[in-house]
């Protein structure tokens, strides 16, 4: 899983009364993972995703710390030598596999890994993505945000969509440095699921009761709709 | 002499939520994963085309997936680049497919050895392409292509002919040559056991190019000796995870 | 509920020739290959100097070497440079030794997480020099260093700030950076078993950097939590062979 | 094991009636492999090494087909799936793994194997080794020669001292295609071991009744006494 920066993770509480919520977006990110997948899910919001996973979706949760097919947290007797990205105790479920770095990273590198779920800052209606660093002068910290965004075949992003003070996090470009360029294909937000495509965001879906020029205002780029 | 390799766990639940995966004494385990299970090696080798490059595990005949090389011979493809560590001997297998001019180019380290006449009939009349690729170096630009690298340097064949073309730079003291990734758009490859999740292990020496390979193509066909239908294999155990691996099939010991 | 790792072999003979290898059931085996078994930590770490490039093996707390690191603290050396995915929590082990200024220089991916406290400290401070590495980058030049590749391109980190005073070149249309392998004068690794031949396997998630980090260094030093003294590992199931291993002490469950 | 050409291989007879046996050659590089090394022997004379290590030494043979702990020829109930480089069945004895050949080679060209021994058309005094093709106009097969050249800590080389012709295999400079450039550090023939030094061939030790002269003659290079 990603372990971007501790400022990646949503906002507790919402800022806006309308938009889903953690569950909806998880529920709906989940919705959208095909059978058979092999998938890492970054800390965060995006580890509620595998709450929603059916078991005959068959999908495979990948550990960059080195387990591939990673169970759910155990109910009783944790084994501490079976821990998450998150450094989380979890189980493995049968047809488990335990690698160790270097393998797992190539898994992840050589384009093995069908999906990725990753927290962010900001995402640029280019796919740029900015989710490890918000100030370079303090000790940042990368862990394996920037091997997944490379290395994923599908990149999407879970995150609120706008920051704390109301800032736009879908941007024309990032102010944050960068983990990686032209990588997302996808942002699953609390108001919205946009793709972006080489005119930029397109919203598929929006929360109910939102109208696009609503969510124009709170977004920092053109947001178009599909049928445009 | 030597205990089997791996443990078995019982068969049980899977994924996020459960879903129990039985199968009878017979019957192949439903897939679980990306590898599905066929029932005949047509299946097996469904969509193969010409001009394809194909790398074929095994060092000599050990680890060889010698049905599979037969089913490729049976489809007809042509105009095949071979990557494997040998080029064939006698007129059987990967030898055949030569003699049958389906195979343009072979890229291997070893093409020469006792009973690889077709290929040396082939070569020395012109028929056939070869790029000869140190043991290493080819078994590392399978790896980088299996794990994202598009080029590294090594001081292997450095100064030698096969320098020849390539990228030259020193790197504390020492003369390296740039190399790049070698991908294929199939492998061909043999395993001792595969569970439901397409897990593989090996056998002894068996093992040699076939798990680089299962990193390195786009379709990845496995032959292997048993499919467990009892249980997984042991999790630390597993040499090829089944991410890796997109068609088994099932040939016995 | 998971079967343990690998199988054993019966005691027996090694070599072209023959030697019987004998053990009662406390004393540890006679070492059969590079690996020297210690019987405490100072003979484990004899020999470590100052300036010292150390790894030290682990993913937050799980399969961290930490009777080691105990141990390197105890030894007074300072100056080091520090090669690890964290840089340590708390103010023990790896904390503690940067608290007590031995540490020169931390290369990591994520140094900054719940309890880093020391680190922050010292970072803020100035007194602490920090490389940051992707850890996919991190553990493929460990490799890189351990396969005999001097550098390599990567697509990770191109166009980050990652990437500053880095050669680029692009491959397929796509932005790389030039990487360099990073070795170290010490490995600090934490493994399950060992047998005589000092070959280890890890336990569960305990694996991560441990046999990676075995490749890179001059001198490896495991610690390991069982010394098989019935036999030998299954060829099959080894994940880290005796010729990458120094010494090896037993820590006990 | 080194797979080099067929014709690395020494005649079968000797050209001259002073001279080491291949069996007193194999005898003479045993006894200078050190405790617990991990070792490569070459197809060909080297593969005879085996026969001479005593099993105090705790020597590990290495196959580069994914062997770690070669052990003898099977005395019976031999197991096809147990191949040493050379396609020979062999036995692995217990401490053993078995290995991939990316890891194998990483093993070789990570510098972890202490010792290659290998067999040669040719060395030059600087330690330049020629072993795997003469003509590359034929089909040329360099197996894993130049990966061992490079990366083995030590490279020894086992050849006859000339060619069934007569002429010198030790010489100035390759006539034949470079293994590697100077990467051997000693030879040993069937009248001589030689170390490669700066200053070109030191014969340590000479076949019984063979003078430095009778030596020189047989070179094609320069031959000096240690003591020079």
């Amino acid at each position: 899983m990603a372990t971007t920066g501790s400022g990646a993770a949503a906002p507790a509480s919402h800022a806006t009364s309308i938009g889903w919520t953690r569950a909806d977006m998880a529920r709906r990110v989940a919705r959208d993972i095909g059978r058979g997948w092999t998938v890492n899910l970054g800390i965060g919001i995006p580890t509620l995703v595998a709450d929603h996973l059916p078991a005959e979706r068959c999908v495979t949760l990948h550990s960059e710390n080195g387990i591939l097919g990673v169970g759910p947290k155990p109910e009783s007797d944790p084994d501490p030598w079976i821990i998450n990205a998150g450094k989380e105790v979890v189980t493995v479920v049968p047809g488990a596999s335990y690698i160790h770095h270097a393998d797992s990273f190539a898994i992840i590198r050589g384009g093995h890994i069908d999906l990725s779920v990753m927290g962010a800052f900001e995402v640029a209606s280019n796919g740029d993505l900015a989710n490890w660093a918000t100030d370079l002068n303090r000790a940042p910290a990368v862990g394996g945000a920037m091997d997944l965004a490379v290395g994923a075949r599908k990149l999407w992003v879970m995150m609120e969509h706008v920051t704390r003070a109301g800032e736009p996090r879908l941007v024309a470009a990032c102010r944050y440095p960068l983990t990686a360029s032209a990588v997302v294909t996808r942002v699953y937000t609390d108001l919205a699921t946009l793709d972006v495509t080489p005119d930029g965001f397109v919203a598929l879906e929006m929360a109910p009761g939102l109208s696009l020029e609503a969510l124009q205002s709170r977004t920092g780029t053109p947001v178009r709709s599909p049928s445009e | 002499m030597l205990a089997q390799c791996g443990g078995y766990v019982p068969l049980g639940y899977r994924g996020a939520g459960c879903m129990t995966v039985s199968a009878g004494a017979t019957d192949l385990p439903p897939s679980i994963g990306r590898a599905r299970f066929c029932t005949d090696i047509g299946e097996a080798l469904a969509g193969v085309r010409d001009a394809m490059s194909v790398m074929i595990g095994g060092f000599g005949a050990v680890g060889q997936p010698d049905a599979l090389i037969e089913g490729l011979i049976d489809t007809g493809v042509t105009d095949l680049t071979i990557i494997a560590n040998n080029a064939g001997a006698g007129r059987i297998g990967l030898a055949r497919l030569l003699e049958l001019g389906r195979v343009r180019r072979v890229i291997c380290s070893y093409p020469r050895s006792p009973g690889s006449v077709v290929f040396e009939e082939l070569y020395e009349a012109g028929n056939i392409e070869l790029e000869i690729v140190p043991q290493g170096t080819l078994s590392e630009r399978m790896r980088a292509a299996g794990a994202g690298i598009p080029a590294f340097f090594t001081p292997t064949a450095a100064g030698t002919s096969i320098a020849e073309g390539k990228e030259v730079r020193r790197f504390n003291g020492r003369e390296c040559i740039l190399e790049t990734a070698l991908h294929a758009d199939l492998a061909l490859i043999e395993a001792w056991h595969a569970d439901a999740a397409g897990n593989l292990t090996y056998r002894a020496s068996g093992r040699n190019f076939n798990p680089v390979m299962a990193t390195a193509a786009e379709l990845v066909v496995a032959q292997v000796h048993h499919v467990e239908r009892n249980g997984f294999l042991n999790p630390e155990a597993v040499v090829t995870p089944g991410l890796f691996v997109d068609r088994i099939i099932e040939i016995g010991a």
